[in-house]
């Protein structure tokens, strides 16, 4: 492409985006102009405040409003509707990256864009989506049901939420190909065959990502911990709110280390005098991170799953303190273990004999946690089986299934045989297709009718979206995990013929997630252009107690709202 | 109380047996892919854990699966079928 | 520019960020179909046969010397005749470095054997695949023709083994 | 302690015990193989009677040099009943070689020389490869460990 046709094209785009951009700008700000003069006539001097006042208690549905109000719930619909576009994004991604795999040979992509799909695919699940997600439901759950006294951290708040999304985007946009876990010196070769020609731009990404999720965990701390109403005491917290508690402690403590880390290796990019002397140093900086961001995709399913569950089963749970006692040692035990990840590293035997053993014993919360569920279960008279429902079961299994095979990988014989092969993703995505996308679409149904302003989603279309999910990850982590137990490699772009049955029933496993997922979007946009009907009250935020038991009335959240327990 | 005492322990019977029916299913496996040290050693280690993961398997899926598939309502009319 | 129904307005910035994404990486990435893409049947006024023994310590390793520089005279058809001499993978992929100076061959001859992959540079040509160079059996040779119309400098090397299969590759004329 | 606490402990023991009898079957494998587990590459601590093989991996192939001078990329001769020692570096970027048929596994890092010793009972051929992300050709780095008689 000549030079002219480049200058006239980008001129073009420019251009282009400059309008879009002004336009944007123009609406928000006459928007903006608007409620500030109605907030000064009633008396306000600041509008954000008198938006947060305006929208304090009621049920906050998506509207473009909630770009520019910066209360919490507008906040929460940002971050949940942001990480429901990077799971969209890096699902079809991940399924783009399989269906590449139908031939030995690289075939349909050249391994080089493999490697960057790899790396994106990576990155926007765990940063954008499962964080992303955790962040977005504490924002928009927490306000009503812990009924905070004040919610003064909007500009925080929206702050963290921009940097996060930089962060992302700029990845995105960086094409880097050097695996989530950044080691060097393949993160420095800024090659298209290493780590991509823009890898700087990646790092400095991940860096943003970091920012925000620190800022927005430091502030649901403070709004569960401080901003709490006075008559709801630690002891009859819901278990959600606890569950975000240990989140957000877990990743302040784990993050700050990897955040240097990642400065430094940024300084390398242009005089490398930190990681190349010994690449490993900056592995074990990395997966002091590595380990526990996969518990923080965990942790708040868990907390919403109790909430499910004890909504239909209509039963407390079965151990309060137990399940709060349960997620908090998982939270202490899951910042020891991380070291499993390089046991053949050559780092020493009692580097191997520490983490091995320690890897047994973060089981124990999670089988704690798991008892408690299933307990729960066993108390119901009746259990109404909806999607939500459906959803929360399935995780169950499928994070038993994948917690299991993480517990015979901490076992070092195993890990010699499959550390680095599918085993190991094949773990990973029964944890995290089944709990964390799992327990996402439970609370989006859940929450359906008060995001959409009190319009119900198609059940039928639902009910085949869990089946297709279910069925799908069950099939694509099992061919996996039966083919990495033989030696199939990960990451790889092409592999050894003999290993094509387990790839190819992976891509069916695959392409049914893929379909599954396409059922949803269109379930979301035909539903929402139905005539709303029912109230758009939140039900989770009801019930702000999960012990207290409502057997009594068996009744939905609308009775219970005239019950007088409005929650506001 | 008396009789989920009973079943639990059906329950612990039946995945004690599928564990140790998968125990010999393995060995038989890991004897035609494994070689030599530490490969043949590694596998007759892995291959009592992974049984047993198997069975733990087993007896949480009947453990989760018996209460849903007792008590479990399919209608969700009623009065909100969020 | 209100969306009345958000739901179909979050299904449609869903499915215009997914395609742009792919968009974005597709373009980014498609090997711009270089200018070395031999055009079909074309005109060539020599032949020339080329042997290179296919090792990943270097081109012709044990046969004399090691990653030759290899002279034709423009509008050639080079017959290539690579043979297999160990059990890795290979390719055979060419990239032009400019029109001929002896500045620019002398540059090229003393940086390409400290860091070949400056030199080593996109668009580039496969001659020769992996498909074909399987490393799985050893001996067997691999034949390919491939019309040099344009005279210049090209270097030509492995892709699987960047830093010890390079050379350099002269086109007079 | 009501009934409910009782039937969580004993669920917690259960799981416990479990857990234990597991993480000493490890610690048991552990150090009766601490010659098969990568460790830093120590002459010292090779075991007696084993030919020390050096492994190169480098960007997208495995090099073997064997004792006697001779070297073999992505292919390893090695004769079966005998011991053998990899010593393991890379010259560019973080790999790791393994032998699936042996579940043998080894680090190669650059500036961190890694050892690991194995022995073959059986002949045949087996495949190894290289299973930790090292740029575009990373699943070219692979071959076949030839065991002769």
């Amino acid at each position: 492409m000549s030079t002219e046709s480049l200058l006239i094209i980008s001129g073009v785009v420019l251009s282009a985006v400059a309008i879009l951009v002004f336009l944007i700008y123009y609406l928000v700000a006459t928007k903006g102009s608007v409620v500030a003069e109605v907030a000064e006539k009633s008396g306000y001097q600041d509008k954000d405040v008198f938006i947060r006042d305006q929208t304090w208690g009621k049920p906050r549905y998506l509207s473009w409003s909630v770009l520019s109000a910066n209360d919490a719930k507008s906040i929460g619909l940002r971050y949940i509707f942001t990480s429901l576009l990077f799971l969209f994004l890096a699902g079809a991604i991940g399924v783009f990256m399989r269906i590449s795999l139908v031939d030995p040979n690289p075939t349909i992509i050249t391994p080089i864009v493999y490697n960057v799909l790899l790396t994106q695919h990576a990155v926007l699940m765990i940063y954008m989506f499962a964080l992303g997600s955790a962040i977005g439901l504490a924002y928009y759950l927490l306000p009503t049901e812990l009924r905070l006294k004040r919610d003064d951290l909007g500009r925080y708040s929206s702050f963290a939420y921009w940097v996060w999304l930089l962060g992302g985007v700029l990845f995105f946009i960086s094409q880097s190909s050097m695996r989530w876990y950044m080691y060097p010196p393949l993160s420095l070769q800024m090659q298209t065959y290493g780590a991509g020609l823009y890898n700087s731009v990646g790092i400095f990404a991940v860096e943003l990502i970091f920012i925000g999720v620190l800022m927005a965990s430091i502030i649901v701390l403070r709004i569960i911990l401080i901003d709490r109403s006075d008559d709801i005491p630690l002891s009859k917290m819901p278990i959600f709110a606890w569950a975000m508690v240990f989140t957000a402690i877990m990743l302040i403590s784990s993050a700050l280390p990897l955040m240097v880390g990642v400065a430094m290796l940024f300084y390398d990019v242009f005089n490398p005098i930190f990681f190349l002397k010994d690449p490993l140093t900056f592995a074990v900086i990395f997966w002091f991170w590595g380990h526990p961001v996969v518990y923080l995709a965990v942790l708040p399913a868990f907390g919403l799953m109790y909430d499910v569950i004890t909504r239909f089963t209509k039963r407390p749970m079965y151990s309060y303190s137990s399940g709060v006692f349960s997620l908090g040692l998982l939270m202490i035990l899951s910042e020891l273990v991380w070291g499993h990840h390089l046991l053949n590293s050559g780092l020493g035997i009692d580097w191997v004999l520490f983490f091995t053993t320690s890897s047994f014993f973060v089981a124990i919360p999670s089988a704690i946690t798991i008892f408690n569920m299933i307990a729960t279960l066993w108390t119901a008279k009746k259990i109404r089986i909806t999607t939500p429902m459906l959803f929360v079961l399935n995780a169950i299994l499928d994070f038993t299934l994948g917690g299991v095979a993480g517990v015979m990988l901490a076992n070092q014989s195993v890990n010699e045989i499959a550390h680095g092969t599918y085993f190991v993703t094949g773990h990973f995505h029964f944890i995290f297709v089944g709990v964390t996308l799992g327990v996402f679409m439970a609370i989006f149904y859940l929450l359906y009718p008060t995001f959409s302003h009190g319009r119900t989603y198609d059940t039928r279309l639902a009910r085949w979206h869990f089946y297709f999910t279910a069925v799908g990850s069950f099939l694509m982590s099992v061919s996996w995990e039966v083919g990495g137990f033989i030696g199939m490699p990960r990451a790889v772009a092409g592999y050894f013929p003999q290993f094509q049955p387990y790839q190819d029933s992976a891509i069916l496993g695959g392409v049914i997630i893929g379909i599954g997922q396409l059922i949803f979007l269109y379930n979301i946009a035909k539903s929402w252009s139905t005539v709303p009907t029912v109230d758009p009250s939140n039900i989770l935020e009801y019930r702000t107690e999960t012990n207290d038991p409502i057997e009594s009335s068996d009744l939905g959240p609308i009775a219970a709202k005239e019950e007088g327990g409005s929650g506001v | 109380m008396q009789n989920i005492e009973k079943l639990i322990t059906s329950f612990l019977i039946i995945s004690i047996v599928i564990g140790i029916v998968a125990y010999f299913i393995l060995g038989f496996l890991f004897s035609l892919h494994f070689i030599g040290v530490p490969g043949v050693p590694a596998s007759q280690e892995a291959q009592p854990i992974i049984a047993t993961g198997i069975a733990a398997m087993a007896f949480t899926i009947l453990f989760m699966m018996y209460p849903v598939v007792k008590f479990g309502v399919k209608n969700d009319e009623g009065d909100d079928f969020r | 520019m209100t969306f009345k129904n958000a739901g179909i307005g979050f299904t449609v910035i869903v499915i215009v960020v997914v395609a742009l994404s792919f968009g974005y990486i597709g373009v980014s990435h498609i090997a711009a179909s270089s200018s070395l893409t031999p055009p079909p049947h074309a005109k060539t006024n020599h032949t020339a046969y080329t042997h290179l023994w296919a090792d990943a310590n270097g081109w012709d390793y044990n046969h004399g010397k090691i990653n030759p520089t290899l002279y034709y005279n423009v509008t050639t058809l080079v017959h290539w005749n690579v043979t297999e001499e160990d059990n890795a993978p290979h390719t055979l992929t060419i990239a032009y470095d400019g029109a001929y100076s002896v500045a620019l061959f002398d540059k090229i001859n003393s940086t390409i054997a400290t860091s070949p992959l400056t030199w080593e540079k996109s668009p580039s040509y496969t001659i020769i695949g992996t498909n074909l160079l399987t490393g799985l059996n050893t001996g067997q040779t691999v034949h390919a023709t491939y019309p040099f119309l344009k005279g210049g400098i090209y270097t030509y090397w492995c892709t699987v083994h960047p830093t010890t299969m390079f050379g350099i590759i002269v086109v007079a004329g | 302690m009501n009934s409910k606490t009782r039937t969580e402990l004993l669920y917690v023991v259960v799981v416990l015990v479990v857990l234990m009898a597991a993480a000493g079957l490890n610690i048991v494998y552990v150090l009766g193989h601490e010659s098969n587990i990568a460790t830093a590459k120590d002459p010292s601590t090779v075991p007696a009677g084993s030919t020390v093989i050096n492994v190169t991996g480098y960007q997208w192939a495995w090099q073997f040099t064997y004792p006697n001078g001779t070297s073999s990329t992505d292919v390893l001769w090695v004769h079966v009943n005998t011991e053998y020692t990899f010593q393991v570096i890379s010259k560019d970027v973080i790999h790791d070689l393994l032998i699936p048929a042996l579940g043998l596994q080894v680090y190669a890092v650059p500036g961190h020389p890694n050892q690991v010793s194995f022995s073959v009972n059986k002949v045949g051929s087996y495949i190894f490869e290289c299973v930790e992300y090292c740029g575009e050709d990373h699943y070219l780095m692979r071959g076949t460990m030839e065991v002769l008689s």
